[in-house]
């Protein structure tokens, strides 16, 4: 019997063989019917075909914590007693010990941006992008990253409350019915709000209650909302339009304060198509691309861009206006407009556009009034770009509205007692609605309020009914990218707290259909043509191809710009500039400790909200460096009240080179008074919506600044950077840049002059150590870097990073392996910036090795800057001799051992660390290791491309190149052979693995000719 | 009291004490003149030449720390060497596994280490020490020895040991008093 | 001046000083005895199961093949616990009411997983990897010991790191044909000679890295 | 037989000088003033010792020490309990107060050592006195520096992983750290302190065991005198061997502070990576050595009336070793501006300019105030003269050594290479308490020292006096 059992089993393996090679992009789906197994059950034990309808329930997932290894960190000699808990009907395909891939897509402001989840043994613990899906092309962004934390976050709220007690679902329901009738007869009095919709079945759900309720009204809101952008369409095309932008395309790109290198749903696709134009190689003779950017408060676009022209947000229009007239374009500058700072720039920059008609954008912030969107239309259609560089289509969004009007026209309802049930679905507006129009107020006022939302928030508090939402991994779902793709939201593991998708609350409000999410939404898509077959395709490959919406034809008419509404001419004063946090977004994120620990980019500020000024407004109002300096030495800075308005409110200022004298920004998001522990208490800032009225929206002009003398403020910045003269940094060879034409004389720039001094030598007295085999390198090409932080979230959620809070980040112990430095240059009040990304060089000669008396830091062969935890004793001289300051000590016991919701969060494949011990970036050798087993146990090296950090695969703009330096063929052995690769801090014969490429900006001529002159003059 | 020639039973030796240390040394110069061999001396502090007058030949303590210098050293290295270049070889920041430079501080104390205790466990066990009980401290009076008094004895077991002439001898140095120093 | 220490006091002084070292030097031999100790490595312990589940009957007895129920034995690290539905496979045919067999049933039918003792545990910070083992032909037997004979199954060897190393610096030691590797009394004929030959058939590398197995 | 009682009182003989012969180079400072004899010198000593009756003031001093040793192992249990985090370290500055505490120990516990070693080998005499005194204080410094080394790691239960031991992980140390070679140069020099200590204790042990009345503590002190007799035969090896300790002692007290100085010179730090620290370490641990003995010796010799023992002639000597070693210190924090100016490197310079214009400027000013300037007061008699000039210049001394090491260890590394990683480092409660601490358990040590053993060496203070010389015949011929 034993022999035919093995026969079998040997098949069996075979088959699994065959399977395994298709395990990465699979989907649920297919795991439950993968035609092998049934058959090979089926003919082997017929009374055991194993029905698996869904993924993981949460019974098996409660199983899988204790089976899977890895959990916690480092434990005694003496081994405690463990039990195994197996599965009781295990899932075919599902490899103990070995994560799977799963397609799903992340909604953000309604957008879905596809992503592809990494699970172990039915955990998610990792998100990485979609390589396929046209948002992002493989690439992942902070906030995708941090879902995971959020996830599996305990804060998040577990229960249906009712009046703030909890109850049940179905209490919900029921109390939902005698309403419904009510709403049935008359039909008014029902309303819903719900956040920006893409999705088509949900969007197809809320149509049918609409139908079912006449007199139902549906609101949308969302605090980042794209009203403007709207607005500016409707007057540029006569309607709501979605704009889609081709920066593949684009040898000149003027953005008009926006930042489309990092916010916005298509930003991950925009960086990298802007980043290929920029990619300047040997032998590779494609012009470099320019960007002009006219921003007010800095932004990572700004940062990049080769010509920044600081400027208060009312004078960008005026630019605008005259670089179209200097293209003879339909409006004539306004008398009433100031003449910007620079008159010669808008010229040069209208020169520069008409050289490169249809192969240019102008493209407006979504911050920006509309005027400015319409200019910005009106400029692409002057240009030809419409129809090449710039694609319109139909809106995205289900049901395109100016959401301001549609929240002003509900919060009026329910002030005049119009509205008897109020369900909000999502967003939280008692925290996030204009402030003028006292949401909250007039919310209590409806007789039925019913609250769908991912924590117990201050909205929450407000309804009498609160349903815990599911987080997007949990629950079915879809949505469109930017560009339309309709991708379908999968789960990833069954609701860890009880949450409710919001098809659901639709399906009880219209009654009857009480589907699952994952029915509203199959049944959808099947009532619309999909098969079996596409469906599982669908979800196989993350999108449904081909579902991007069409371009329009290119409008005939020009823009008509000259009827709009304009700003109008500068005013005196501050004017004041309300942007949403680049982190924690407009405070939904509050509670995901990774995204408060962020550094935010240029700031370097985490765990806070700061009021941002220029160094010049500074000095006006008496916080020059002399006062500045040493405060900000100590990690702490000045409070100042800002006014605007009628509203007062005290803020830490902060000093930021380059942004626009005459301008303050504040940013929204902070001050969160319920929802969270981290959100309340470990990370509070300052709730600066107060500012944000229905007419102020962005800002405006008249804002006024008084210094609190006596208040100083603790601010946990990751870098500072006032006291440092740009001198140092020049000195020491830290960042090494050229324009792209002097390149192009001398692509050696980097190597020579003062550099030359700063070259990597090989005096030593020993022999250098040979490393055959693999040698694990890194390249990080600085031009590209934005600054975005993608990496170092990825590098967080890889590695199990600790979160260590506000005060220890305050006392100088964040913890990141991975820091994205920031670098000024020049004039403070417009300087060039400059991000590094600094992870652990990963030296030959590392310093830190050969002062562990305990060896816990060594080489492996393969030239790795080995870190055992479990040996080192913290003794900290590693850090201490670690000229590049890339290790992290546990200083207390950072690391979360107790929760047991984020145990499973953990990846199993690293080491969590505990106290008194030193870690660092090891360039995700755990990924190493998986690679080399492969490949061992197929007797071949590993290939180039098959190992990616973290980092790497983040990493929009493919700034980081990771491989094998001995492979010829590699991409990290190409890059460094570049003439403009160099060794940070070379000179100091660490012999770095990790290196950079010199920053190339390519900045007009016509312009730095001038700027010279104006230099000659001034002298 | 034995008979003449050979050791008297119970008996150490005579003692005889001194009042300054000059009248010590030539007491002892005086009993190696008389042919005694088996004296000693006591003092409260070292005396130049005393050791010499009752007959001190050599002392071996060099020879000791020497050795124990040279095995603590060769040791030390032995250690470094085995344990970074035998037991685990590790490429520490590409430095070749024998760093030898790296290696001399430690050979050195361990050098330092093992010949200090060579002195000083060397001239212990030499003195034959601890000894905290011994006949002499039987004299009444010997506890002056570490104050300011000094000590001659000559021991019974010295083969010219005559208890009477012993005593003659002493009388004629004149101590403050002569003392049969009992087992 | 009396004496103030008896004439024993001499000896007794000498043998104390002696005596000390002596005593110093023993006590580090002892702990270092211990911590080699299965009170230390849990070596040769054997646990108490829910199912008193026989290696030497399925194994040595049927020949059952390890891969049938350690399925992940070849393709992941972890090799794998066998769901109850394994066991079920037979024991649905065969000795379908043993009294012994109860709480697998029980398991079946009501879906509450087997809970088993946990018998070999490296600490969390090792990462150890079945797979690669199995590939480059180290049988199941170097490290489990032969589990065809174990009645209840123990720990068969220290697992300790200098025990790992053993083997990681001298692999043509212990390596075999890959075709071995699930043969329990598979017993090597002059593996002087084929040890080298495996390790250089299979690139076998020796690799003490810290990282590969700590990270 | 007749046993008269020596009950002669100490006042009775008080021969004059001219009786004492003394040599007339003795007459302006003594090493020991006139009218002793070997009973005196013995009685006095040992009488500190001995006497019944502990002062209060004894009580008072050891009261206020131990407070600071409850300090110390509050602050120690709440450093193991909660971690390292509870100091001021951070990212860039590592290592701090904990540090900079190690190193002024260590230096302090160089000049017992050094006293009675190198002073033997170059045959002060006047060291006699002062040098029991000295290596004492050194073993308690020695004591309270190795703490720090020991608790300043993030997992302290751990720290016997840094002694090569064979062991089931068949791991060793790695000997190319400077940190092994502290571990072996810091518990040698203990170790051979704590002997050489002992040895010269042992003929004083003796006469401690034959002075005391209560059996007892004759038979304590008789058990540490090993029996010791003053045998001719014992005396000559019991030279032999101190000074073959003294040979010793000598490369091992100039090699530990060098090691310690590897901790920085073998980084690449600017302002740490400098060829000349292990003499300028040195140097400045003799200093810091000195100025501790004389803080300490200047109380005591006037709380015990130690005066004819403890002479003006040897607090003149250790203020000229002050002036000496400081200069030689002055001259190092010179060279470091030479060799930043001569190198032309970057980090160098910006480091020398953050030391004296960055945020730790004050700290650099006071240190060159209190290393510099203090020390150059022993130019002058009548300061060198005056316990009180002495006692104040060397405090002044032991703070400047401790900003020193602040100025060497934080200062250097919170501004090093990369500007992004720049930081601030500030002393937190527990930093402080476990400084104060670690003085009061040197204190308490050093108080239960002067109660039960001798602080001056008597059976070396006999020598020194003429009676001690005496001549065989053949010498007396010539």
């Amino acid at each position: 019997m034993s022999d035919d059992n093995k026969l079998d089993f040997q098949q069996f393996r075979e088959r699994v063989g065959d399977l395994r090679g298709k395990e990465y992009w699979r989907s649920l789906e297919e795991l439950s019917r993968s035609e092998v197994f049934d058959e090979f059950f089926q003919s082997e034990f017929p009374q055991q075909a194993l029905p698996l309808e869904k993924g993981v329930d949460r019974r098996d997932f409660v199983k899988l914590m204790g089976a899977s290894v890895a959990m916690a960190g480092l434990t005694a000699c003496r081994a405690p007693n463990e039990t195994i808990i197996p599965y009781v009907n295990q899932p075919e395909n599902l490899i103990p010990g070995r994560p799977l891939f799963f397609a799903s897509a992340m909604p953000l402001g309604g957008y879905a941006t596809g992503v592809l989840v990494e699970s172990h043994m039915g955990r998610p613990t990792k998100i990485e992008g979609n390589p396929d899906h046209p948002s992002s092309l493989g690439a992942s962004n902070s906030f995708q990253q941090a879902s995971i934390l959020g996830l599996y976050d305990p804060d998040r709220s577990q229960v249906v409350r009712r009046a703030g007690e909890i109850s049940t679902w179905s209490e919900f329901v029921a109390a939902l019915q005698p309403l419904l009738s009510a709403a049935r007869t008359n039909g008014a009095g029902l309303r819903i709000l719900t956040q920006t919709i893409t999705s088509p079945s949900l969007g197809a759900q809320i149509q049918q209650m609409l139908t079912q309720y006449p007199g139902a009204r549906w609101h949308q809101w969302e605090p980042v909302s794209g009203d403007n952008a709207r607005e500016g369409a409707r007057v540029a095309f006569g309607g709501y339009a979605n704009v889609i932008y081709d920066f593949t395309k684009a040898n000149v790109v003027v953005s008009l304060g926006s930042d489309f290198l990092s916010e916005g749903p298509a930003h991950l696709r925009y960086a990298r198509d802007f980043s290929a134009r920029r990619r300047v190689r040997q032998g590779d003779a494609r012009p470099m691309n320019r960007l002009y950017a006219i921003e007010a408060s800095p932004t990572n676009t700004g940062s990049v861009a080769d010509h920044r022209f600081p400027v208060r947000p009312s004078e960008i229009e005026s630019w605008a206006r005259q670089v179209l007239a200097a293209l003879g374009g339909a409006a004539a500058v306004p008398a009433a407009d100031a003449t910007p700072a620079t008159p010669v720039a808008p010229q040069a920059m209208a020169r520069d556009l008409a050289a490169n008609r249809g192969a240019s954008i102008v493209i407006a912030g979504e911050d920006q009034p509309p005027a400015v969107h319409a200019l910005a239309h009106a400029l692409n259609s002057a240009l030809g770009n419409i129809g090449s560089t710039v694609l319109i289509t139909d809106p995205v969004e289900v049901a395109p509205v100016n959401q301001l009007e549609s929240i002003r026209q509900l919060v009026t309802d329910m002030n005049a007692g119009a509205v008897q049930t109020l369900v909000i679905l999502g967003g939280n507006p008692a925290f996030d609605a204009p402030a003028d129009f006292n949401f909250g107020g007039a919310y209590q006022k409806v007789p039925f309020r019913a609250h769908l939302s991912l924590y117990y928030d201050e909205t929450s508090m407000l309804s009498h009914w609160h349903i815990p939402e599911t987080h997007y991994l949990e629950t079915w779902g879809d949505g469109r990218g930017h560009d339309g793709t309709v991708s379908i939201i999968q789960p990833l593991i069954a609701p860890l707290y009880n949450g409710r998708a919001a098809s659901e609350v639709i399906g009880a409000l219209v009654g009857g259909l009480d589907a699952t999410p994952y029915q509203a939404v199959r049944n959808y898509w099947f009532g619309r043509g999909a098969t079996e077959a596409t469906w599982r395709q669908w979800l196989h490959d993350g999108l449904i191809n081909g579902s991007a919406l069409p371009a329009r034809g290119a409008t005939g008419a020009p823009p008509a710009v000259s009827t709009m509404d304009t700003v109008g001419a500068p005013q005196d004063g501050l004017e004041l500039i309300i942007r949403h946090d680049p982190t924690i977004y407009d405070g939904r994120f509050a509670n995901n400790a990774w995204l408060q620990e962020l550094p935010k980019p240029n700031t370097k500020i985490t765990w806070d909200n700061v009021m941002l000024m220029g160094p010049g407004t500074a000095e006006d109002l008496g916080f020059g460096g002399r006062e500045r300096d040493p405060l900000v030495n100590e990690r702490r800075t000045r409070m100042a009240e800002l006014q605007h308005g009628n509203v007062r409110m005290e803020l830490p200022v902060w000093v930021l080179p380059g942004h626009a004298e005459g301008a303050v920004t504040i940013f929204y998001g902070y001050g969160r008074r319920q929802g969270g522990e981290v959100a309340t208490v470990k990370g509070p800032g300052f709730d600066t919506y107060p500012f944000r009225r229905s007419t102020t929206m962005h800002g405006g002009p008249g804002a006024t600044v008084t210094m609190r003398s006596g208040s100083v403020y603790p601010i946990a910045c990751t870098q500072e950077h006032q006291s440092i003269d740009p001198k140092i940094v020049g000195d020491r060879n830290i960042v090494r840049a050229a324009t792209f034409a002097e390149y192009q004389t001398n692509p050696g720039f980097a190597h020579q002059g003062h550099h030359a001094e700063f070259e990597l030598s090989d005096a030593s007295m020993y022999p250098p150590f040979q490393y055959t085999g693999h040698a694990w390198a890194m390249a990080i090409d600085t031009t590209l870097c934005t600054g975005c932080n993608g990496c170092v979230a990825a590098c967080v959620a890889e590695n199990n990073i600790s979160v260590v809070g506000k005060e220890e980040v305050v006392r100088e112990r964040e913890m990141h392996w991975l820091r994205i430095d920031r670098y000024f240059k020049g004039d403070p009040g417009n300087p060039e910036i400059y991000h590094q990304p600094v992870p652990c060089m990963q030296c030959e000669n590392a310093p830190c090795e050969p002062v562990c008396p305990v060896a816990a830091t060594s080489h492996s062969e393969e030239g790795l800057n080995d870190m055992t935890y479990n040996r080192c004793v913290g003794t900290r001289y590693c850090s201490n001799n670690c000229p590049y300051k890339v290790r992290r000590f546990n200083f207390f016991h950072y690391a979360d051992y107790d929760t047991p919701a984020l145990k499973p969060m953990r990846n199993p494949d690293v080491t969590v660390r505990t106290r008194g011990v030193m870690e660092k970036c090891t360039y995700c050798v755990q990924r190493i290791n998986h690679a080399r087993i492969e490949a061992a146990k197929q007797d071949r090296r590993v290939r180039d491309g098959e190992v990616v950090t973290a980092c790497q695969q983040a990493c929009p703009t493919q700034a980081i190149v990771f491989g094998d330096m001995n492979d010829p063929g590699s991409g990290v052995a190409q890059l460094k052979k570049e003439p403009t690769n160099y060794a940070l801090l070379g000179e100091l014969n660490t012999r770095p693995r990790t290196t950079y490429l010199a920053t190339i900006r390519n900045p007009n001529p016509e312009l730095a000719a001038a700027a010279a002159a104006g230099k000659a003059e001034a002298h | 009291m034995g008979g003449i020639g050979k050791p008297i039973e119970g008996l150490y030796g005579v003692i005889g004490e001194f009042g300054d240390a000059q009248s010590l040394l030539d007491a002892a110069t005086a009993a190696r003149e008389q042919g005694y061999r088996d004296v000693d001396a006591f003092s409260p502090f070292p005396i130049h030449g005393l050791a010499e007058a009752v007959g001190f030949r050599k002392s071996h303590l060099s020879t000791i720390v020497l050795t124990m210098g040279l095995i603590g050293g060769l040791g030390g290295y032995f250690m470094q060497w085995y344990a970074n270049v035998v037991a685990y070889p590790l490429n520490i920041g590409g430095k070749p596994y024998n760093s030898w430079p790296a290696w001399i501080p430690i050979t050195f104390e361990c050098a330092i280490l093992l010949a200090a205790f060579g002195a000083v466990f060397g001239m212990l066990a030499l003195n034959g020490l601890p000894m905290p009980y011994h006949p002499v401290f039987n004299v009444p009076r010997f506890d002056q020895a570490s104050r300011d008094k000094f000590f001659l004895v000559i021991q019974a077991r010295d083969p010219k040991f005559q208890l009477d002439e012993v005593r003659d001898f002493f009388d004629r140095l004149n101590p403050r008093e002569i003392v049969d120093v009992p087992w | 001046m009396a004496q103030i220490f008896h004439r024993s006091a001499n000896t007794l002084s000498r043998v104390t000083i002696f005596g000390a070292i002596f005593i110093a030097g023993f006590i580090l031999w002892v702990i270092g005895g211990i911590v080699r100790s299965p009170y230390f490595t849990n070596q040769g312990v054997q646990r108490e199961q829910a199912v008193p589940f026989s290696h030497q009957h399925h194994v040595g007895g049927l020949g059952i093949d390890c891969r049938y129920c350690h399925t992940s034995v070849e393709t992941s690290s972890f090799a794998g616990i066998p769901p109850t539905s394994t066991c079920m496979n037979c024991h649905s045919q065969i000795w379908t009411n043993a009294a012994v067999l109860e709480p697998v049933r029980q398991s079946f039918a009501s879906g509450q997983s087997l809970q088993w003792n946990r018998v070999h545990r490296v600490p969390d910070f090792v990462h150890f990897n079945h797979s690669i083992h199995v590939a480059k032909g180290i049988g199941c037997a170097s490290c489990h010991g032969r589990v065809d004979r174990m009645n209840l199954v123990y720990q068969a060897t220290p697992m300790t790191m200098e025990w790992c190393l053993s083997c990681h610096r001298n692999p043509e030691k212990f390596v075999r044909p890959r075709d071995q590797v699930f043969n329990m009394d598979y017993v090597p004929v002059n593996q002087k000679q084929l040890g080298p030959q495996l390790v250089k058939q299979y690139n076998i590398r020796k690799l003490t890295s810290c990282s590969t197995c700590h990270y | 037989m007749a046993t008269p009682k020596d009950t002669t009182p100490v006042q009775e003989i008080r021969p004059t000088t001219q009786e004492l012969r003394i040599p007339e180079r003795f007459i302006p400072t003594p090493t020991i003033e006139p009218g002793h004899n070997f009973a005196t010198i013995t009685d006095h000593i040992s009488s500190i010792v001995l006497r019944r009756k502990t002062p209060v003031g004894w009580f008072i001093g050891l009261l206020i020490a131990m407070g600071g040793v409850g300090l110390l192992s509050v602050s120690i249990s709440y450093l193991v309990g909660k971690g390292v985090g509870i100091w001021g370290i951070n990212h860039p500055v590592g290592w701090g107060m904990d540090i900079i505490n190690f190193v002024w120990w260590i230096g302090i516990g160089h000049a017992g050592t050094l006293i009675s070693a190198i002073l033997l080998l170059l045959r002060q005499d006047w060291r006699t006195s002062i040098n029991r005194f000295a290596e004492a204080m050194t073993l308690f410094a020695v004591a309270s520096a190795g703490l720090y080394p020991a608790l300043h790691t993030g997992r302290p239960w751990y720290d016997y992983w840094l002694f090569p031991y064979p062991n089931t992980m068949g791991l060793w140390p790695q000997f190319r750290s400077p940190l092994m070679w502290d571990v072996f140069a810091v518990s040698t020099y203990a170790t051979v302190s704590l002997l050489f200590w002992y040895v010269g204790l042992i003929p004083d042990l003796a006469t401690l065991r034959d002075r005391a009345r209560n059996l007892w503590i004759k038979r304590v002190y008789g058990m540490f005198a090993m029996g010791w007799r003053g045998s001719a035969r014992h005396w000559h090896r019991y030279e032999h061997a101190y000074l073959l300790l003294a040979g010793l002692s000598t490369p091992l007290v100039l090699s530990v502070h060098t090691i310690v100085s590897f901790d920085f010179a073998v980084a690449q730090i600017p302002g740490w990576h400098a060829t000349f620290f292990p003499p300028y370490f040195v140097a400045g641990a003799v200093f810091a050595g000195f100025a501790m003995v004389l803080t300490l010796a200047i109380p005591a010799r006037k709380f015990f009336r130690l005066e004819d023992f403890i002479t003006m002639k040897h607090l003149e000597n250790m203020g000229k070793i002050l002036l000496a070693t400081g200069l030689i210190v002055v001259y190092a924090y010179a060279m470091e501006w030479f060799y930043g100016w001569y190198s032309g490197n970057p980090f160098e310079i910006y480091m020398l300019k953050n030391r004296s214009t960055g945020p730790y400027m004050s700290m650099y000013a006071a240190l060159w105030i209190c290393n510099g300037l203090a020390p150059q007061l022993m130019w002058f008699k009548r300061f060198r003269t005056s316990t009180f000039w002495l006692f104040v210049v060397a405090m002044f001394v032991n703070v400047g050594m401790w900003l020193e090491r602040f100025v060497i260890i934080p200062a250097s590394l919170h501004r090093d290479f990369l500007p992004s990683s720049w930081g601030m480092y500030h002393g937190t409660f527990w930093d402080w308490s476990m400084f104060i601490g670690s003085i009061g358990l040197f204190f308490a040590l050093l108080f239960l020292f002067v109660r039960i053993l001798p602080m001056i060496s008597i059976f070396e203070m006999r020598t020194l006096l003429p009676e001690a010389q005496a001549h065989t015949e053949e010498e007396g011929a010539h």
